[in-house]
């Protein structure tokens, strides 16, 4: 029948878009048409170097016993730098949980990524006039979110955007669909980034949908979809600005697929071992965002080994700081568990928050230890 | 004042919000160009335009996903769900979303939206058309639950639950929507949320119900009265955040009490209500509370309906065992 | 960027199939591929007939209060017996509640279908040895049901298929994605078939996705889409036919886009009046996929005015006995309300039936009239 | 007899009617090559290989789904949710499916579904880690609910909900996954569904409760045991078919009731115990029954949890309460 060229033998539906290879060579026409001047690479470079000394140190902690289970942004600093750079303090902002990266150079401090990690909601108080939305650890919801933020940004003639970030699982889930399809339909401005680092957990991308590409689902949805070099920050700049100035101008959402890798476990409480070879994550390590940026610059002479530890020590006291505070805060009042929940506490929130008082009360003002 | 039934006061709700207030739109599936399977969003369409009367694709959790990023960024979305049944596929948006934002961002953001959907049975509706899901949202904190019995109510109730800053959940006892009219003023007024209303006062047995069974309790209070039984019957309009008061008050008059819900009975919202008047009014029982209500089935379609659904009958049974401990 | 070509250019993404054209001409070498014998032409129209005198009897019924609220086929005979007379009796079939033509030709009676539009749980009841799954009452839901009988027809070895029905407007539901996402991964031998009909009650289908066709959807999930004009029964039986050979010989889904238009009410409480133009249904009449058969039976030689009275006088007795069945039922006894709950009655059911048994009994033995 | 742990047991449990019959699957995220987050599935993979250990894609309405499917379809999936917050995505199938599938086809199909998830508080999850749904099950007829408080009772009562025609929505108190090892025999035992067991008996006040709750309950006992109180504590284990018969007979021989969970008060499953013993042993009530359970919020994250979370102390608190009535 007519069917018979079958998808699979199909070209790529979808470009795929790099300019930095893993050698830290790049087309300068490409570079220059990014419109970026050299503080903007050392701007770049300072957020993806801050993002991996955070890791570093939220992980010792972790194992330390001072923070709760985290997840780390290693291997995705590129897609993460690059695509929030693009942002405007005007668009929203809608992360997973892994955006912690995107999160800091959108106004919420180490400490309050700390505080979130730590286990208290108060990490999740996002400061007035920073239009982030709170980390979202159902997956996939946070997608809706975006598309209805964005949807009503337009109703409203504001030329902002919304972006959200979600994984390769996301894309698996109803709610991708739903958001997506919206999207389409009433062409909101809105920005779908995918990081694809190739797991879901453990269950590895290609497990996680048939489809070649996670890009080419955009198809679906009568809009256009992108490959992109994650690890490459000007390419992953590049595709979320353009997609960002189209939805500014009415175009329309775009589907980005940042593909890129997690180079350790998914999180603290994850042993990669387990499910993957350690081939594959050496492999991926030489596509190290990083690395790639730092190669960059030091070609174009723009950076040296003593800007270099210069910038290592004024991140590792930034983040030593917001540790030192996170450290000395004070607990958080019993009235933070009800006061939340309604524009006003209703009776029965009264009466148990009342009751719970009374039992700290009768046990010297704190839970008795058992 | 005009006469209108329930689902014209729904509509009058809606218009008069939407005239009140801009950032006010309603959103789902056949709402704008249609009207609503029901005509609920009848003639918005043509006020208000495709912006703020939006037919969505075929997707409850878009729907209530989408409202609530709208309601976020400084809209107030009335979203429609054309079915109790149809509630389930939104309900990951609703009790994890909706119901937490506020929470989550501790106060930063909330959401003002309203999730209105035609409930209970009575309709000769198919299969997931004639469910009674208010305990799964009573059930979730940060969420308020309002179901309206009465065209006048159904007005101020919704537009009550349009101006509240928290997600209402809006429950519309489909079977009364054409039931019958009443005065209903024109433009303006609240029922506040939270405020249950005594429907009949009585002085020997109470009957607690809401929606669509407040028409069968009257009717069962009426009837008793032919028998010198006088019945106080407490429509409760809010089951989140609960009138308490006003249950206890009527419950330690009269010392006996029947709850009348349509939805089945284990966890249904009639424990709670059973639970709570132990809690608060045990020494005034005179005989064990009463729950008359659908049985642990699912509700059947049309041919067996009448025997699922509590009627004047079993109310009048209920009462009679309260009366006879 | 390199994606300037966007999705809306490009030439469209899956093959139309057409064979037999609304004047009932049809490529004689197209119409021998299908295999089909003049007694098969007789069968299709046969049960195309059957299909709208059915819907026609039940239309009458329900305007006289004798049915419930019923869902009509007209318009859409051809994709359903089309596509329906492809499968073998070990396929299994997921409906969803517009395919009386299909359920119909797979066992289930007449008076069946009768009793569930009638308002009774008995019309559900699958007969032993049918391979059919019940009416489906919320959207897209048994296209998740569908793939998980395929793929344990898979895992169990055994050839047989699923096919499965939806609307237009399903594919907008997160079930849809889920649904075809699953089948692609683990290769389910399952067809997706979607009447499009244009419309989900009042909503176009333009407003459902901005994708321009639903078959291309299949794109998002790896595997093949097909659009078929849906009222054209040789080339619905063709594709249905290929895509079912394909599952069984472990070439996994495909997802079928029948093009095709409800040309009455999307149910009898509709009015389609409210949203869309008079013009329009006329259009899609000089459509019709049963005068199309017709004239192609004629100028075969295969059909004659005296067969045609013959058949439509036989089908309207087989359909009036239905009827007259169906309205000679007994009632049904309360406790087919408390019986089919669990695979035995616990305390609770027990009590609450007899405590209506009860309730009955005082008041002669059935619900008091008020 | 090895002694276990309760994910232990609940492994054990798998495999043993994994090699029983070989219908049985596991299907969820991560429970293949991982194992499953918790190791609940730890090594199925390597023994029966990736058609009955399967990872699935990310999508919580595609496993209970399909797995409706391969049910009616003649295989026995066991359908792993990998945290009580993301059953809500797949609700609808639960709820709306899975439930009425026997119903809906007059009993021609049905559902031998097991969906196991872990749920409740106290090991410092981040957000929709923490939950206590049960009370939206037990509100579905058709569902049978399922919850162990001890390893022994995890793998027999998972047996049993892999060997019943119905579906078992089966909640596993993540907080003693491995709080405690316990003797467990090797090889095939149910511990049949329906039936309560008495942890320990006692004459004063019975507490009710079920999964974590159970040794906190047993802590409050032995402290009060001191004070010469004797409290009898029933571990409910199956909450749907409740047995209510061990309940009523507790409550009729102490008088005095405490009901304990985690879940939020308002419409957890507490109301209905609260209930049906006004239900049934009204007479013998000689105190109002009072619920120790989570407040109507949110679960908080790691740093509050304990606030929330009903301890020894808050069960002390409540048993004084009722006997001190
Ligand atoms: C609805 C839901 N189901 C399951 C989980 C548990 N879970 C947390 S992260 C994760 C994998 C997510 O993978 P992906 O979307 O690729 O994001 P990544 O972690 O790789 O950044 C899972 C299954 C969850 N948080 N939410
Ligand atoms: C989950 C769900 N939401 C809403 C409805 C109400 N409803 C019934 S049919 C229908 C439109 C379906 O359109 P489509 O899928 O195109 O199928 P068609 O009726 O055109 O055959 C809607 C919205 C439903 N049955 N289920
Ligand atoms: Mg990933
Ligand atoms: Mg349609």
């Amino acid at each position: 029948m007519a069917a018979k060229a079958t998808i699979a033998q199909r070209e790529p539906l979808v470009p795929f878009i790099q300019i930095l290879g893993p050698d830290g060579m790049a087309n300068p026409t490409d570079v220059v048409e990014l419109g970026l001047k050299p503080h903007d690479f050392k701007a770049l470079y300072r957020w993806m170097v801050a993002a991996r000394l955070f890791d570093e140190r939220a992980l010792a902690l972790q194992r330390q016993g001072r923070l709760g289970t985290y997840a780390p942004v290693l291997g995705q600093e590129a897609a993460q730098v690059g695509s929030a750079y693009a942002l405007t303090p005007e668009d929203w902002l809608f992360p997973s949980y892994r955006e912690h990266a995107a999160l800091a150079m959108r106004g919420q401090s180490w400490l309050q990524l700390l505080m979130f990690w730590g286990g208290s909601e108060e990490g999740n108080r996002i400061p007035e006039g920073v239009k982030n939305f709170m980390v979202c650890v159902p997956i996939a919801t946070q997608i809706l979110h975006a598309v209805g933020a964005a949807w009503a940004a337009k109703m409203k003639s504001e030329k902002s955007c919304a972006i959200v970030y979600f994984g390769d699982g996301a894309t698996s889930e109803g709610d991708f669909h739903e958001g997506l399809n919206f999207a389409g339909v009433f062409q909101a401005p809105v920005v779908f980034f995918c990081q694809n680092n190739q797991y879901a957990i453990s269950v590895p991308r290609t497990r996680q949908t048939a489809s070649q590409t996670i890009a080419q689902k955009a198809i679906a949805y009568g809009f256009e979809g992108i490959q992109v070099d994650g690890n490459d920050v000007f390419a992953v700049y590049k595709v979320t600005k353009e997609a960002l100035e189209k939805a500014r101008a009415g175009g329309g959402p775009t589907l980005i697929e940042a593909v890129t890798y997690r180079l350790t476990h998914h999180t603290t409480a994850d042993d990669w071992t387990r499910y993957r070879p350690a081939e594959e994550v050496e492999m991926w390590k030489q596509k190290d965002p990083i690395k790639r940026l730092k190669l960059y610059l030091e070609k174009q002479g723009l950076w040296s080994e003593s800007e270099e530890a210069k910038l290592i020590e004024e991140l590792k006291a930034e983040i030593a700081q917001a540790v030192t505070q996170y450290e000395a805060l004070p607990k958080r009042p019993v009235e933070d568990i009800f006061q939340y929940m309604y524009s006003e506490m209703p009776w029965n929130l009264k009466e148990q928050l009342q009751e719970l008082k009374e039992y700290l009360a009768e046990h010297g003002g704190d839970l008795p230890k058992e | 004042m005009p006469q209108m039934n329930l689902v014209q006061a729904i509509n009058d709700a809606l218009k008069t919000e939407m005239r009140h207030d801009p950032t006010v739109l309603v959103l789902g599936e056949d709402v704008g160009v249609n009207g609503g399977v029901f005509r609920a969003t009848e003639s918005l369409y043509k006020e208000f335009g495709p912006d703020r009367s939006i037919d969505t694709p075929l997707s409850e959790a878009g729907i209530v996903g989408t409202a609530i990023g709208m309601a976020l960024n400084g809209l107030k979305p009335v979203a429609e769900i054309q079915f109790d049944g149809f509630l389930a596929p939104a309900f990951d948006h609703i009790i994890s979303h909706a119901a937490r934002i506020r929470w989550r961002s501790r106060g930063r953001f909330h959401v003002p939206l309203v999730i209105r959907a035609p409930y209970g049975g009575g309709i000769r509706g198919p299969e997931l058309h004639s469910e009674s899901p208010e305990a799964h949202y009573a059930h979730t904190p940060g969420l308020k639950v309002v179901i309206p019995s009465n065209p006048y109510d159904a007005k101020g109730l919704l537009i009550a639950a349009i101006r509240d800053p928290d997600p209402v959940i809006y429950l519309e006892p489909k079977r009364l929507y054409r039931a019958f009219r009443a005065e209903v003023p024109e433009g303006d007024y609240i029922v506040p949320i939270g405020k249950a209303r005594v429907a009949r006062e009585g002085s020997h047995v109470t009957v607690i119900c809401w929606g669509a069974m407040v028409p069968v309790a009257l009717g069962t209070a009426e009837k008793m009265s032919a028998q010198n039984v006088s019945v106080e019957v407490i429509d409760l309009r809010t089951l989140v955040p609960l009138d308490v008061e006003t249950v206890i008050e009527s419950v330690k008059k009269t010392g006996r009490v029947v709850i009348l819900h349509e939805a089945p009975k284990t966890c249904g919202f009639g424990s709670e209500l059973a639970a709570l008047v132990n809690d608060r009014a045990f020494e005034y029982l005179q005989a064990p509370i009463v729950r008359v209500t659908g049985p642990d089935v699912t509700i059947p379609t049309a041919q067996l309906e009448d025997y699922y659904l509590p009627d004047v009958g079993r109310c009048v049974r209920g009462i009679n065992k309260v009366l006879s401990y």
